[in-house]
């Protein structure tokens, strides 16, 4: 046999190389939920960046004469009681919505893992002072907490942001501390400390770069939370002050109309929902591609 | 088994401990005057300065904290400061409205939320489970005082089909025994009362019951999934069991443990976080009465407000530690 | 040959499962017989196919994505592939019982023993409680199992892993099935704990002349319980044949390959002499001879069809151009001119 | 329901009527509120919605008028002053016995007014401001208090007192049963006993107060209704649906935005109160640029009070030009209110020195009032008014209790806020709110002017009413030119009830005493 | 004489068991208890044992990845027990260790190029040229390539990653390589491409090996000696064609009878043993293997033996032999309870 093939080891192609990032990103568009999500949330956004410039009219401007108009060609969503257009209002509000999300859960995260980290790297008495005062803090019912706070910082909306990236902190804290903890096991961990390297340079270039597919499957899923919490908060008052075009201080603007108007109740409730079912969504996508494991 | 339990019971001291202290500090941050809340906006400063003194609010901080430990020690609550009744007293009918109600919500929420997912995750990738895991999504996605109005616009506005505030028929009202209205209307054998409370709970316990649903009926399909595909599963298979029983006999058992603690935590999160609910649905719920309190600056009644839903919270969660030994053999407690 | 009864028959058997990453031909076209009372090895190397042919016997290959698409397994007669749910399930545990490689998780953790071993009773025999714990009792004894009784009422965690092999025996063997699919039963556990195990299967393979299937991918396993092998390459049989001839006079340059690659404890060698290249993934070769691009023999040829399975000898089989139209003979001289 | 017999209604209202039903066929009107009492022991507390059933079950010994703050007869059926005004002889109704059975003399009356007076601060606040302290205090008003005999009682002030009657006509001083509070003093907010139309049954908390007919009242025929169940129901949006549902017979609260809704159900009838309150924006006269007088005059043109009133009233309010509400006889209707003007308060702008207008902190009330149904809207509308004049205005709002600790201490720019009358005296309003003594209570624009003090004390002692009347126009006069506010309107609260309702008549006060009140 | 490259004595690793709310320590598992063994220049030491008897604990304690409860182990002369942690940080590059699971031991969100810099870095080598090239060469050492270095774990076979494990550990130039189950985890066409691939390294670089496995035959072909543990102990340590010819503790015997062989002609008399592999957070007292020894004794079950040499190089831990130590004491096998 004289054409014998021999190979030592066999030459593949020379493909594309993709890193767990690219593949991540492969494998959330493959999921059309996750895209749906995606295209929902950059929607929102566009909205919230280009708001002023579509918006139909000032979000502002009173008008007497149209007060809780419903519905029509020349007001989609209808006006509120003070003649608004509900439609701009809505379309504006994305900006706060998006805001307080976003911004809260930086916060939250960057408070959180510090904490997490400090907890499961070095353990003892530090893990145990940090993960009980965890522990203590979801004890509280998170929305009482965030009261609480912004009663004693005053309601505004930045105060707001800050409660609620003040009553995350122990989720990700959690998530953080478990990861650090769990990835701490791994072998390639015991290879790093095999070939010598420090400790602290494997707390960074191992130990926080496996952790931080959870955290932003985490964090996305928890923007949409902060933003449920922020309208929460409006919706008591707590929140975005008078004339902010919040969604949540909308809804409960238009608690007095629902009856007559009800119109100013449907749009912004759809808006926050939309909204937050994009991030879901989007949560549940980059779960399914960046850590198969984690579902809970 | 009792040991643990009581084990437990001491590792629940620190963590209150540290939660009184936190609401203590939080709530004396808060700017506004108990004693010129409870006299009113119309009241003398002279009244307020005695009130205040009367009240003990003139103490330093450490002083007033060790008291309200004390108190809470001799199973002394305090006094509520507006309506000087003993919050131990006061506190029950509320708590009592907020667990009936949650408890509803919560039995709607498993029996629907569990089903859901198990049969999505038997029939995965059908059309029900697109369809479920959807509503799901929308659940979980629900701002629920949106929820909220929306049922009482549709259910009391438009359809006119159910009551949207309150607990009872207040013109036939349930004589209190318990403070939980379906017990207390059941023992008094007074169903036509039964009837009209649970119609009362039916919207309000909706709008509670939405998140916990979908998050269960989440929770579910992905613990069945993973358990679906376990070796014991293909074991029980390969037996020739039906596929019915070995859904809702083996998978489920072994599925139903990640969604126990799910359960527990939601409940929890009921119990205190239900203050847009009850407000909504004019519930007199305790999530509103600390709400209220925080407005009228009640500290006693804040403190141990939010102690006695913390309680609650850290309870089920035991509650729900200790049905996992029950589920689960190799879970031992010792 | 066929003087022996034939209680398993697969034919063509193809299963893929329809993955995102495109369709898995897991697999290709097996066909091997069964014979009442012998104990039939598959040996290959992992994802070459073995545990989802036999689920496939099973029907319990996880659907979806996984589906069978071609072929026939014939049971007494009857086409498994052909039978609906309900008839399927008076099959599996009643007439082919099937165990599996992980002790640890292939017992429910949460219900007792007991329950587990009454189970294929109650839903394949008119038997009371009381009758099937007795039959159950009795089972646990035959596997070996000290304090029978008293195990009944444990659970699986109780149990070391050793135990809990055994405990899969005896309830794939509670309904006295005609067929018993291992799939690796022993590659969990140690060598000791193996060496008890598979005693324990030669002695009920005898004693209950009921039909193993073995699946393992350890040759030393095969050689010291199988009567008869099929070797398995990405989701085809490459060679069939009894043991002896298998081992001692391989007719396919895997099988080949695969006995010069293991070490053998008897003796120290030198060198190993492994085969070159990797494992492929089933679907990722399309043309020609699966084992063609590792095959130090290959040929043109090879690399454009696929062989079929040739008959080298008596009941020996082997999927390889160089045994097209020849006796076994043939094969030193390709040697000697490779 | 319990309302009516007409028995065949629509489906809806089946659901009422059989629950009714089933509790007998009695008459029983749920009254749907905004919040619950705090305690039923009036002379303790100070909410509203606490004196709304205390009304009820005790009686003052001089009532109000049905719908005004007149003095009639009530547990003293006629009173007599003496000229220098220091002592008040009161003849008190015969036979009347408290719910415990016991009777209703002159010993109790002084027994109810010794518990008060022997009190502090925090157990009884209102006999505090309304007396000027308590037992041995020096600005104690009431020196002695005796019983003649059964049934007289003599008042010994220690210095005239203009308002004392109407005081002693505030719900607060409803005669309690003296067995019941000496018995349990702490305890008697839980268990009231009085004399009045209805007996307390049960009470709980954050949900209904339920009380019922006293058979043995006094006054012949009188209450109509069996029972009376006042339900908090915090949301106005909710309450009202209550009401369209049958779920309650009567709601105040009502969104002047609803009233369309009320006029066009026939199902229901609209009730508004009479005013006795006024709603304002203070300009805290510290704080510059508000120490000007220009600027607070300015302001006082550039805010539209009719548009504010349209939109967020609906029109059941009147414009504000006084700090008192028209149906005080005090009121000073000859002052021309400022005009809406923006020009205007641009001229005196400039002329104050902000021709660019400057930027300021607008403070809205986080809570409906009685005052002012929706603070924040009007803030709105204000903060809209002041940005046609150039002046940047943030709206802030705070918690109520945070904000009215702040709005004392000075620290808002801008605040809206209100009052509520008490027993329809001026001095309860511009002594209260705009003297300098009242400053750090209620006084929270800081204003202080000498000329108004010296006019409000001579006013307080003074027992002519017409010479009263002229002292506090002068004093109007003074605050109008002066504008340490912007007054902006008397409201109308409004209520609702189902249509066959009658005999229902609104309090200035809140305090509504429903014995006259039936289904028809 | 040469002296020894690795020198252990009375090794001992006990993982508290901790329990209850407060942590105390209820008991220990005795992962290892009082190991000792030798390792020679350029030899490679086998270590079997069936699964928990510490050979993977007793590989990360000689690499103080986890610190010894007890015990003492020399390493080129230097005692690494006692020496501070950052000096044992430097030592390391002088030991290695290959693991197990190809599939865990790679940081999955590195390049293969990073994950092999990474030693060069760590001690010290600053040019990044200089280490592009090192991986370069030692990507084609262990048979792959050099563009191969772009590329992410998951890309790669198991056989090709447990080649990439093994560069990792040639990095730094070490001396002695500790190898935790290689090939274990791999296919058997696979495992015997990179059992000649460490040959031949060890060849060319002159490595010394701890090779840890539970396969028998694996550790037979690569061993120049072999250690046999039972439940943290060594019981027989020998030449590997000593032990496997002459296996002298009842336990290596019925190990070796147990070894399937892949010969179906093959032969022999088959020792099963009964019972389960104690736990070793409650082993038996005395000798570890009296509960499943077909030979034990009385004295068995209170006396731990204690390793001793029979032949020159072949020691055993077992009470049928005689020990130096041991008195007069009875020698007659009492088979009570065998098979
Ligand atoms: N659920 C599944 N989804 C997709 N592909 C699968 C699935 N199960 C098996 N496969 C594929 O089928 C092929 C054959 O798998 P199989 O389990 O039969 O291998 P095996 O021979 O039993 O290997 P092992 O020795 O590892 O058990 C594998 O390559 C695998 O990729
Ligand atoms: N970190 C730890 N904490 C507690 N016990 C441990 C720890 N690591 C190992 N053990 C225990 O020590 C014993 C020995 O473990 P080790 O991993 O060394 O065994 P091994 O011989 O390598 O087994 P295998 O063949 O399964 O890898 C085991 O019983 C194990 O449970
Ligand atoms: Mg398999
Ligand atoms: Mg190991
Ligand atoms: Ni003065």
């Amino acid at each position: 046999m004289s054409e014998t093939v021999t190979q030592q080891i066999p030459r593949e192609p020379e493909e594309k190389v993709a890193g767990p990032w690219r593949e991540a990103w492969t494998g959330f568009r493959k999921s059309k939920a996750a895209l749906f999500g995606a295209v929902i949330v950059l929607m929102f956004v566009l909205l919230a960046f280009a708001g002023p410039l579509i918006a139909p009219e000032g979000i502002n401007e009173q008008d007497m004469s149209k007060r809780l108009m419903a519905p029509s060609a020349e007001h989609w969503f209808g006006t509120d009681d003070f003649g608004r257009d509900i439609l701009s209002r809505v379309i504006h509000g994305a900006r706060i919505s998006l805001w307080v999300g976003f911004f809260s859960v930086i916060g939250s995260v960057i408070v959180g893992s510090l904490l997490g980290i400090i907890a499961g790297y070095y353990g003892r008495w530090v893990d145990t002072i940090i993960s009980r005062l965890f522990d203590i803090m979801l004890a509280f019912p998170s929305i009482l907490l965030a009261i609480a706070i912004v009663s004693v910082l005053g309601p505004s909306l930045q105060n707001a942001l800050i409660a609620i990236a003040v009553i995350n902190v122990p989720n990700f804290g959690r998530l953080i501390r478990s990861r650090v903890l769990s990835i701490k096991q791994d072998e390639y961990i015991m290879a790093a400390k095999g070939i010598g390297m420090k400790d602290t340079r494997i707390l960074f270039s191992h130990i926080l770069p496996n952790s931080m597919a959870p955290v932003i499957v985490q964090g996305t899923l928890a923007v949409a939370t902060a933003i449920l919490e922020a309208a929460a908060l409006g919706f008591l008052g707590l929140g975005a002050q008078a004339p902010a075009p919040e969604w949540g201080k909308m809804l409960s603007d238009a608690r007095n109309y629902l009856r007559d108007a009800p119109w100013t109740m449907i749009f912004p409730g759809l808006a926050i929902m939309l909204t937050v079912l994009g991030f879901n969504l989007m949560g549940d996508g980059l779960r399914d591609a960046l850590d198969p494991k984690m579902k809970s | 088994m009792l040991q643990y339990i009581g084990k437990r019971l001491l590792q629940l001291i620190p963590v209150l401990l540290g939660m009184t202290f936190i609401v203590f500090m939080i709530i004396r941050a808060i700017p506004g005057n108990p004693a010129q809340v409870i006299l009113g906006q119309q009241a003398s400063p002279e009244a307020v300065a005695s009130l205040e003194a009367k009240l003990g609010l003139d103490q330093p901080w450490y002083t007033q904290y060790f008291e309200f430990l004390a108190g809470i020690l001799t199973g002394d609550l305090g006094e509520s400061l507006r309506t000087r009744a003993p919050v131990a007293q006061e506190i029950w009918p509320y708590l009592a409205a907020t667990i009936e109600l949650a408890v509803f919500a919560m039995i709607i929420a498993i029996i629907i939320g569990v089903n859901a997912g198990i049969i999505s995750a038997w029939f995965q990738n059908s059309w029900f489970d697109y369809a479920a895991m959807v509503v799901a999504l929308i659940g979980v996605s629900m701002p629920i005082f949106w929820l909220g109005l929306m049922e009482q616009w549709i259910f009391g506005i438009e359809l006119n089909m159910l009551p949207t505030t309150g607990r009872e028929e207040v013109r036939n009202p349930v004589n209190a025994i318990t403070g939980l209205y379906v017990i207390d209307t059941i023992i008094q054998g007074r169903f036509d009362q039964l009837g009209e409370v649970i119609r009362h709970l039916i919207l309000p316990g909706i709008a509670l019951a939405t998140i916990p649903m979908a998050i269960i009926a989440r929770m579910t399909r992905s613990s069945m999934l993973e358990v679906m595909r376990s070796d014991f599963v293909r074991t029980a298979r390969s037996k020739g069991q039906r596929m019915s029983l070995v859904v809702y006999k083996h998978a489920l058992k072994n599925a139903i443990i990640p969604v126990l603690t799910v359960i527990g935590l939601q409940m929890g999160i009921l119990l205190g976080g239900a203050i847009l609910t009850e407000t909504i649905f004019g519930w007199p719920g305790i999530g509103r009465y600390i709400y209220d309190a925080i407005g009228f600056r009640d500290y006693p009644v804040i403190q141990s407000g939010i102690l006695v839903v913390a309680f609650f919270f850290v309870m089920i969660n035991l509650l729900v530690d200790i049905l996992y030994s029950v589920v689960d053999p190799r879970i031992k407690y010792d | 040959m066929d003087s022996r009864q034939k209680v398993l028959g697969v034919s063509g058997l193809r299963t893929s499962f329809f993955t995102d990453g495109g369709v898995v031909p897991a697999v290709d076209g097996v066909d091997f017989d069964l014979y009442r009372g012998e104990v039939l090895g598959i040996v290959g190397e992992s994802g070459c196919g073995k545990s989802v042919t036999s689920l496939s016997v099973m029907g319990l290959v996880p659907n979806p994505p996984g589906k069978v698409t071609g072929g026939e397994i014939l049971y007494g007669g009857t086409d498994l592939l052909k039978l609906n749910e309900r008839k399927m399930r008076k099959v599996r545990g009643n007439e082919i019982a099937m165990i599996f490689q992980e002790p640890m998780t292939s017992l429910n953790p949460l219900f007792t023993i007991g329950d587990q071993m009454v189970e294929p009773l109650r839903i394949h025999r008119k038997i009371s409680k009381k009758a099937a714990r007795g039959k159950a009792i009795d089972m646990l004894r035959l596997v070996g199992l000290p304090r029978a009784e008293e195990i009944m009422n444990e659970y699986p965690h109780q149990l070391s892993g050793g135990m809990r092999q055994r405990v899969m025996i005896a309830m794939a063997l509670i309904c006295e099935p005609k067929v018993l699919i291992a799939d690796e039963p022993t590659t969990a556990l140690d060598v000791t704990i193996q060496a008890q195990i598979l005693k324990l299967m030669k002695d009920l393979n005898e004693r209950l002349d009921t039909a193993v299937l073995l699946i393992t991918h350890d040759l030393g396993v095969v050689a010291e319980t199988c009567s008869r092998v099929i070797v398995m390459y990405a989701g085809k049989v490459v060679e069939e044949g009894p043991v002896r001839e298998i081992f001692r006079n391989p007719q396919h340059p895997y099988t080949e390959g695969l006995l010069k690659s293991v070490p053998d404890m008897r003796f120290k060698q030198e060198r190993l002499d492994p085969i070159p290249g990797n494992v492929p993934r089933p679907g990722s070769i399309k043309t020609g001879c699966r084992f063609a691009a590792r095959c130090p023999y290959a040929f043109g040829r090879c690399l454009e069809d696929d062989p079929d399975l040739y008959e080298t000898g008596d009941g020996h089989r082997a999927r390889c151009f160089l045994r097209e139209g020849k006796e076994a003979g043939a094969y030193e001289g390709a040697l000697a001119e490779g | 329901a319990c309302s009516s017999g007409n028995g065949n209604g629509s489906e809806g209202e089946t659901e009422g009527e059989n629950a009714g039903e089933s509790s007998g066929g009695s008459k029983t009107l749920v009254f749907g509120r905004g919040g619950d009492s705090v305690s039923l022991d009036p002379s303790r507390v100070t909410d509203g919605e606490s004196m709304k059933v205390a009304a009820n079950i005790f009686e003052t010994l001089i009532n109000f008028g049905e719908q005004d703050t007149t003095l009639q007869p009530g547990l003293a059926k006629e009173w007599e002053a003496s000229e220098d005004g220091l002592t008040y002889t009161l003849q008190l109704e015969e036979g009347v016995k408290f719910h415990d059975g016991t009777d209703f003399n002159a010993e109790a009356v002084v027994k109810n007014f010794e518990r008060w007076a022997n009190g502090d601060a925090d157990t009884f606040p209102y006999y505090q401001s309304m007396f000027g302290g308590f037992k041995g205090d020096e600005g104690h008003v009431i020196e002695s208090v005796t019983a003649d005999s059964d049934y007289t009682v003599v008042f010994q002030l220690k210095r005239p007192q203009a308002p004392f009657l109407k005081n002693l006509a505030m719900t607060m001083f409803g005669i309690g049963s003296p067995e019941a509070f000496e018995a349990d003093s702490d305890g008697f907010g839980e268990n009231p006993v009085g004399t009045g139309p209805f007996k307390f049954v049960e009470w709980k908390r954050n949900d209904s107060i339920t009380i019922e007919k006293n058979e043995e009242y006094w006054k012949e025929g009188l209450p109509k209704l069996d029972r009376v169940v006042f339900r908090s129901i915090p949301d106005n949006g909710a309450r009202l649906n209550a009401l369209i549902t049958g779920d309650i017979d009567l709601a105040d609260g009502i969104n002047p935005s609803d009233q369309a809704t009320i006029g066009d159900d026939e199902n229901l009838q609209l009730f508004e109160r009479p005013s006795l309150n006024i709603g304002y924006l203070g300009l805290t006269v510290t704080r510059e640029p508000f120490g000007d007088k220009l600027v607070r005059q300015a302001f006082n043109h550039a805010i539209d009070k009719q548009a504010i009133i349209d939109a967020f009233f609906e029109g059941a309010a009147e414009p504000a030009k006084n700090p008192i509400p028209p149906s005080i006889p005090a009121y000073n209707d000859s002052i021309e209110g400022y005009e809406y003007d923006p020009e205007k308060a641009k001229e005196l702008l400039a002329e104050a020195g902000y021709p660019d207008g400057f930027e300021m902190e607008l403070w809205a009330m986080p809570v409906p009032r009685p005052y002012m149904p929706d603070g924040a809207k009007v803030a709105e509308v204000i903060q809209k008014n002041l940005a046609d004049i150039g002046v940047i205005a943030e709206i802030v709002s705070y918690e109520w209790a945070t904000y009215l600790e702040k709005a004392s201490k000075g620290e808002a720019d801008a605040f809206l806020l209100g009052w509520t009358g008490d027993n329809g005296d001026a001095d309860n309003f511009i002594y209260a709110l705009l003297d300098g003594d009242n400053i750090g209570s209620n006084n929270y624009t800081y204003y202080d002017n000498a000329e108004l003090h010296e006019i409000l004390i001579q006013a307080q002692t003074e027992v002519d009413e017409d010479t009263r009347n002229e002292l506090y126009a002068k004093a109007q006069e003074i605050i109008h030119d002066d504008a340490p506010w912007v007054p902006l309107a008397h409201s109308t609260p409004l209520l609702a009830g189902s249509a066959d309702i009658t005999g229902f008549k609104a309090h200035p006060t809140g305090s509504d005493i429903l014995s006259n009140v039936d289904f028809n | 004489m040469k002296e020894p490259l690795l020198k252990v004595e009375g090794l001992k690793k006990h993982f508290p068991v901790r329990k209850g709310a407060l942590g105390r320590v209820k008991g220990h598992v005795k992962a290892v208890d009082g190991v000792s063994f030798s390792v020679m220049p350029g030899e490679t030491l086998g270590i079997v044992g069936e699964s928990g008897c510490g050979k993977s604990t007793t590989g990360r304690l000689l690499m103080r990845l986890l610190e010894p409860t007890e015990g003492k182990v020399v390493f080129d002369g230097k005692e690494l027990t006692a020496i501070g942690s950052e000096e044992m940080r430097k030592t390391r590059r002088d030991i290695q260790m290959v693991f197990q699971d190809p599939y865990a031991s790679l940081n999955p969100r590195h390049t293969i190029g990073k994950i092999l810099e990474e030693p060069l870095l760590v001690h010290g080598v600053k040019d990044p040229k200089e280490r592009k090239r090192k991986v370069r060469e030692f990507l084609e050492i262990v048979g792959l390539s050099g563009y191969h270095a772009t590329r992410y774990p998951h890309q790669f076979s198991g056989g090709q990653r447990q080649r990439i494990g093994i560069a990792r550990a040639l990095m730094t130039n070490p001396k002695l390589i500790i190898a935790d189950e290689p090939v274990s985890a791999l296919d058997v066409s696979i495992q015997s491409q990179v059992l000649n691939l460490m040959q031949d390294l060890q060849r060319e670089f002159g490595l010394t090996y701890i090779f840890i496995s539970h396969d028998l035959s694996v550790v037979r072909h690569i061993s120049d000696r072999v250690a046999v543990m039972y439940l943290g102990r060594i019981v027989e340590i020998a030449e590997s064609d000593q032990l496997y010819e002459k296996p002298l503790h009842p336990y290596t015997q019925a190990l070796l009878s147990a070894v399937p062989v892949p010969d179906p002609g093959f032969v022999r008399e088959q020792i099963v043993l009964e019972g389960d592999i104690p736990s070793p957070a409650d082993p038996p007292p005395g000798c570890p293997f009296h509960s499943r020894c077909p030979f034990r004794m009385e004295v068995c079950k209170s006396k731990v033996p204690a390793l001793s040499e029979q032949e020159t190089g072949h020691s055993v831990a077992c009470h049928l032999y005689p020990e130096e130590a041991r008195g007069n004491d009875n020698k007659t096998l009492v088979t009570e309870g065998s098979l």
